[in-house]
């Protein structure tokens, strides 16, 4: 017995081990890359290709340090990132709030979604920028007319996954829970929404990357702050610099809220076969 | 056990009930044709019928989930419509819910009738240990094995103690004796001798495939004919309960009825072995 | 994509008699651009065996970006651009000049005409643009400081152009703005906005700059113009021809002359813009050279390119009146 | 036996007559809800909201008449359509393919999503519109910088959910296709493709959406013709009517490729329970 | 039936195999532990064992589809590194191609295996009639029921001929009848003695529920101890073959074996159902 919970104690530590190993390789062979790529960047900027246009990373980096330090031409970077950034949460609670709520409700119901579903469909293939301008118009120039676009955009996104995953309900699963006693709306809370969780969450994976898309492209209909307005700004002056810095700071800002989601996804997919579909055999 | 509208009338009863299906061809498939069944409340019905035929189907039909396309089902002297009150139904298929523990599963069925959230895993504490899997109510279904999962729904289904109970093929993924002691944790709820439960009394409608198991639980045992399914015979158990099944094998009022049943029964496994073809429309 | 082998050749079609000329409007149905599809419409370029293909492009500043690039051979735009690229290296010189006033106007929401009259009642107001580092930036912030207002003093709003521009202005998202006709035309008619000063004219905007201030040009390339002289001759030829007819017509002949659409189903409106802004266009496409130097001299104190290299930029390169001046004359 | 074949036809008879019973009311539902929008938009246009802004329908109405039957200033109306349709649709046969390629790829190895995964969420973040000027820079103003905007909004759409689809496989088939013999390739072929396909029809429906999107985006960054143009033309010359039938006409192709797709889907998920998930119950 | 390496060393070899799963709260869990199994080329052994002790998991270790957390996995003498070539598994939860018809189920494997499209389709047309699921070529699983999706699984199966032919309670959701034609089609395919199989010899592990299937079936019943699965007693059974079920049940030899490996077993099952938690580490 002492002799098999030391196998057992060996086992778990192996596995440990195995776990970091795979993780070092992995952050080194993601380094690489980057350090590749920002390396063959800054040698052709430098020898062949125009930087007017491509701009270099050393550039991009002395205008990113810059920005931090002395601040950009519309005051503190950091009010800049701010305001985009509180546009784009609201847009994205409230749009995946809403995605889920009706993509379920009209997965569930066949009669609604037989009639919402064309009217959704167009809906969602009205450009969103067309869309970003007529918000400006109906809304103002404030604060409302980014969120609503940022809304727009992770609302179709999350809807149309919520909307699927709600139809793909093992209707086994639901059975047994009605047999059982469940409600409708207790379906829904135990059964529909759990078993299109990763449906939802796949689709919030790019959400919070389309909720700051919808704020910046709100900011380039009309606004008196932010980063959208700032990368405006930097095309305006043929900053090539400043436009791959915003779009830098962007993408960082969407590399942590990513990261918030997949902490959220591991504690609500815990359940799963840790490897499910995921095994380096296939 | 919930209360019943008339106590001494059936508690199940299907008229003249048909099921069909629309077959992958577009035309239409009949799983169960014209068939009569009636079970009275305390009753302990045992279905035996061929691989196919459409014992599943006519729980469905009972339980609700699908409406018959023609004729009528009664649950309680009331036509079904939507989910009868009190009925438990082991579907022949794992339908355990893969995100909750096995606790929480068992706990399922209280939470959905309003019992609170810790007198719930209470009961359902009782019944884990009950079907034998003590020291897993952590674990997520796809941890354990074939057996376990049946045990889980089983547990899952029982905890609501219904007064309707369909199983279909419950027990026959597990070893003989922890089917043996399934087994006597159904009669012991169905029989009102459990100790926690209010009394018994509940309908039984107990689909296998093992004759033994149909003759040492049920009061009558169902022949279904070959697809499409409807009520071949009828024979009445004549054992005394308690029944010990080990000892009951042996007696010769289980051999002649054992008899009786595979005869008839063979007949229709035969005619579906026969038939091949012929009852696909 | 390596795009740097195309920067300097200028694209093909050189010299021979039926060129093909790719040219991009910074918003082909914006007035003061309008001699371009004005001259389209005349068939001016057809006339001198032009092919050109007028394309348009509404946000500003990648017009510049894709003519460099040698996807198109001249942009019409503002001038100040040209100096713009200068600093970033890039020669680019404006061939044909068609006016000499930007006109733009800074218009005050009608409510609050009473509190703000001038530029130096810019303070702590919110000030409308088209964009961020765009000329109505910098004539915005030259204004205000020229008034002794700093640019810290009010706040910079992109308002764009057309209808959020209004829309902004009757939400009171900005109190006062730059911006161009028919935006200005529907303001006034509406009542929703008043002129506050008007660069349409020489006269508002010597009044308002202290001197011209030479905008919609038609721009191209150096190498390009060094190496295409013949085409571009022809284009400054179509373009003059142009500028002399507007002088010759009235604004309702000109409207009638648009496409249809161009009057966006108001067509006394769009009559009333050109109108308005018909002064601005120059007779004969030539740069007044006091004008060049004072787009400089504005540039200079404002643009974050070109602060602190006014010494280093050589205006000659920006700009040439050679083949205007060859243009014959109507 | 003959009683029941008449049984059957009655029944085949009975489902077939209720299916379009259905369909009727499901259609006047439709109908009415279109109706009461348009018409409580075309009244209030006129009494109450300033058209200027919100426009009408029947200016609307007129405006297309008007576009069909004479054409617009950049020519005739087909051209548009052709010329934008023409961007989205290759954008969205490249983008779909890539991302159902890559997605599935990635879904399948550990080790190549956990190193791409950042890259891919970082290039998902960054504004379209931005990109859009940026492609304009890189590809020139051709047909290919419409493709390549509508091709990155196609391709992130589907790309996330052929991931996550190939992710979702159940173990068990994998394994059983391995047992039966089944190389790697067939593996993916004949398991992981049919396993993910409802993931990637999910997400097909709203990428023709997407690629419209990107063509007129891209149209927005520089074009001589196209739908963009045309709305981008309504834009500045005040043309509310202009820019909703613009958007209408988008709308409409759309609505076409969406019901091209439904007819796919019920070709390839035909061996689906036909009322999976969907049934009115709940 | 593909050519082996040895044919006369053991197909299948088990040496000190130890497998570990990772269990929910974080700890470990052991399923198998220090297990050897040798099975020859030809050999039919049937497992039995308490539920949940270990069963399937031990033919996920001889199938490749898991390797082992300790000892060795050997199949024709070679270790086990990915699927060994000739193996066929039949598992215990259904993996039927949803969206491939009965047919297209069946001719999977041979399609697999390179065979043409029409050439797989005549085969799997042969082995759906064997299954008795004539009629039923163009139905989708989700129209098929329990036992019909189960011999669909069964003939996906043997369509390969596999030289290693691991069962996972193959039989238990069809009727007495179908299980004993079930049975008797794999005898035929196992002995050689099929009119289209090119000979037997395959080494047959079935796991089973169903003692007398067990006995009846196999040369060799090994006994399972509760979990974590090791083999506790391996019983050689002394009928000759042909064996016919209904027969051989009431000879001496049958009642002796079964009442050893019964013993044997009920040991074990007390064991689990005793230890409850004790085995959740
Ligand atoms: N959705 C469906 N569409 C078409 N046919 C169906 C459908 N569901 C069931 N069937 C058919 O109905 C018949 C009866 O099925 P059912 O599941 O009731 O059989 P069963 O008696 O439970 O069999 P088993 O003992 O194998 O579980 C089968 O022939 C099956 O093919
Ligand atoms: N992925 C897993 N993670 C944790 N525990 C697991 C996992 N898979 C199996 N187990 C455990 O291993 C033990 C053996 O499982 P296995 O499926 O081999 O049993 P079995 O003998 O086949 O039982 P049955 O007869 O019920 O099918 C069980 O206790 C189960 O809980
Ligand atoms: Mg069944
Ligand atoms: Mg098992």
């Amino acid at each position: 017995m002492l002799l098999e919970l030391d196998d057992q104690a060996t086992a778990v530590a192996q596995a440990r081990a195995a776990g970091r190993r795979r993780s070092f390789t992995v952050n080194a062979v993601r380094i690489l890359l980057v350090a590749a790529v920002l390396g063959s960047w800054e040698l052709a900027a430098t020898y062949w290709i125009d930087p007017f246009y491509y701009s270099k990373p050393s550039a991009i980096w002395n205008r990113l340090v810059d920005w931090f330090t002395t601040g950009t031409s519309q005051g503190s970077i950091w009010t800049q990132i701010t305001y985009t950034l509180e546009e784009a949460v609201i847009g994205f609670a409230l749009g995946s709030v809403g995605g889920v709520v009706l993509g379920i409700i009209l997965g569930r119901s066949r009669f609604l979604s037989d009639v919402c579903a064309p009217f959704i469909k167009a809906a969602n293939a009205i450009p969103r920028i067309i869309l970003a301008s007529l918000f400006v118009i109906w809304f103002g120039l404030g604060m409302s007319s980014k969120v609503a676009t940022a809304f727009i955009l992770v609302f179709f996104a999350v809807f149309f996954n919520a909307f699927q995953g709600a139809r793909e309900v093992d209707r086994n699963l639901v059975n047994n829970a009605r047999i059982l006693g469940a409600s409708r709306t207790a379906v829904l809370r135990t059964i529909v929404v759990p078993s299109a969780t990763s449906w939802i969450l796949a689709s919030l994976h790019s959400a919070f990357g389309f909720a700051i898309i919808g704020a910046v492209v709100g900011e380039y209909s009309g606004a008196d702050k932010g980063l959208g307005l700032l990368i405006n700004h930097a095309q305006g002056t043929f900053d090539s610099a400043g436009i791959y810095a915003g779009m830098i700071i962007i993408t960082v800002i969407a590399l942590l809220a990513e990261w918030l989601l997949t902490l959220l996804e591991r504690r609500l997919l815990r359940w799963r076969p840790p490897t499910a579909g995921h095994d380096a055999q296939i | 056990m919930p209360t019943q509208a008339e106590p001494d009338g059936p508690a199940i009863e299907l008229r003249d009930a048909t099921k069909r299906f629309r077959s992958s061809s577009g035309g239409v498939h009949t799983a169960v044709r014209n068939l009569d069944l009636t079970v009275r409340a305390g009753e302990f019905v045992a279905v035996v019928g061929p691989t196919g035929c459409g014992k599943s189907t006519t729980l469905s039909l009972v339980s609700g989930l699908e409406p018959p396309s023609a004729g009528e089902a009664l649950v309680h002297g009331r036509p079904v419509n939507g989910i009868p009150d009190g009925v438990g139904y082991m579907f022949q298929t794992d339908a355990v819910l893969p995100w909750r523990t096995v606790l929480d599963n068992v706990a399922t069925g209280p939470r959905y009738r309003g019992v609170s959230k810790k007198h719930a895993r209470e009961q359902a504490r009782d019944w884990v240990r009950r079907v034998g899997l003590d020291g897993f109510e952590s674990y997520y279904p796809h941890q354990l094995s074939g057996g376990m999962r049946k045990r889980v729904a089983l547990a899952q289904t029982l905890v609501n103690e219904p007064s309707i109970l369909l199983m279909d093929e419950p027990f026959s993924a597990l070893d003989v004796q922890t089917r043996g002691l399934m087994q006597d944790e159904l009669l012991r709820l169905w029989s009102g001798d459990d100790p926690l439960g209010q009394g018994g009394g509940a309908a039984v409608v107990f689909v296998t495939h093992d004759l033994e198991e149909a003759i040492v639980l049920g009061d009558r045992v169902v022949v279904m004919t070959a697809s499409p399914a409807t009520v071949k015979a009828s024979f009445t158990v004549p054992l005394k309960r308690p029944r010990d099944a080990e000892e009951i094998r042996l007696t010769p009022e289980f051999l002649e009825i054992y008899r009786e049943v595979w005869e008839s029964l063979r007949e229709e496994v035969q005619i579906t072995r026969e038939r091949g073809a012929g009852n696909a429309a | 994509a390596c795009r740097d082998s195309r920067t300097s050749s200028g694209g093909g079609g050189g010299g021979k008699g039926n060129d093909t000329v790719k040219i991009m409007v910074g918003g082909i149905d914006k007035v003061i651009y309008l001699p371009a599809k004005l001259t389209e419409q005349l068939g001016y370029f057809k006339e001198q065996g032009l092919n050109v293909q007028l394309l348009t492009e509404p946000a500003g500043a990648q017009a510049e970006n894709v003519m460099i690039s040698g996807d198109v051979q001249g942009v019409v735009g503002f001038y100040d651009h040209t100096i713009d690229l200068q600093t970033k290296g890039k020669c680019v010189e404006s061939v044909v000049q068609l006016s000499d006033v930007p006109g733009e106007v800074e218009v005050v929401n009608s409510g609050k005409a009473g509190q703000i009259k001038s530029p130096a009642d810019f303070k702590g107001k919110k000030l409308g643009v088209t964009s961020p580092g765009s000329s109505t930036d910098f004539l915005t912030q030259y204004l205000a400081t020229k008034n002794g207002v700093p640019t810290s003093g009010y706040t910079t709003v992109k308002a764009g152009a057309g209808q959020t521009f209004i829309a902004t202005l009757k939400n009171g998202g900005i109190d006062a703005g730059m911006t161009t006709d028919p935006t200005v035309a529907k303001l006034t008619s509406t009542g929703q906005g008043k002129v506050m000063l008007d660069m349409r004219t020489e006269a508002g905007t010597k009044a308002a700059l202290g001197g011209l201030y030479p905008a919609s040009s038609l721009y191209m390339n150096c190498d390009y113009v060094k190496n295409n002289a013949a085409t571009v001759q022809k284009l400054a030829n179509a373009f003059v021809k142009t500028l002399g007819w507007i002088k010759a017509h009235k604004p309702a002949e000109i409207a009638a002359k648009m496409p249809a659409d161009y009057a966006g189903g108001d067509p006394k409106l769009y009559e009333k813009a050109i109108t308005d802004s018909i002064g601005m266009f120059t007779a004969d496409g030539v740069m007044p050279a006091d004008g060049a130097k004072n787009v400089l001299n504005v540039l200079a104190q404002f643009s974050p390119n070109v602060k602190g290299k006014k010494n280093d930029i050589d205006l000659s390169k920006t700009y040439t009146t050679e083949y205007a001046s060859k243009a014959p004359k109507q």
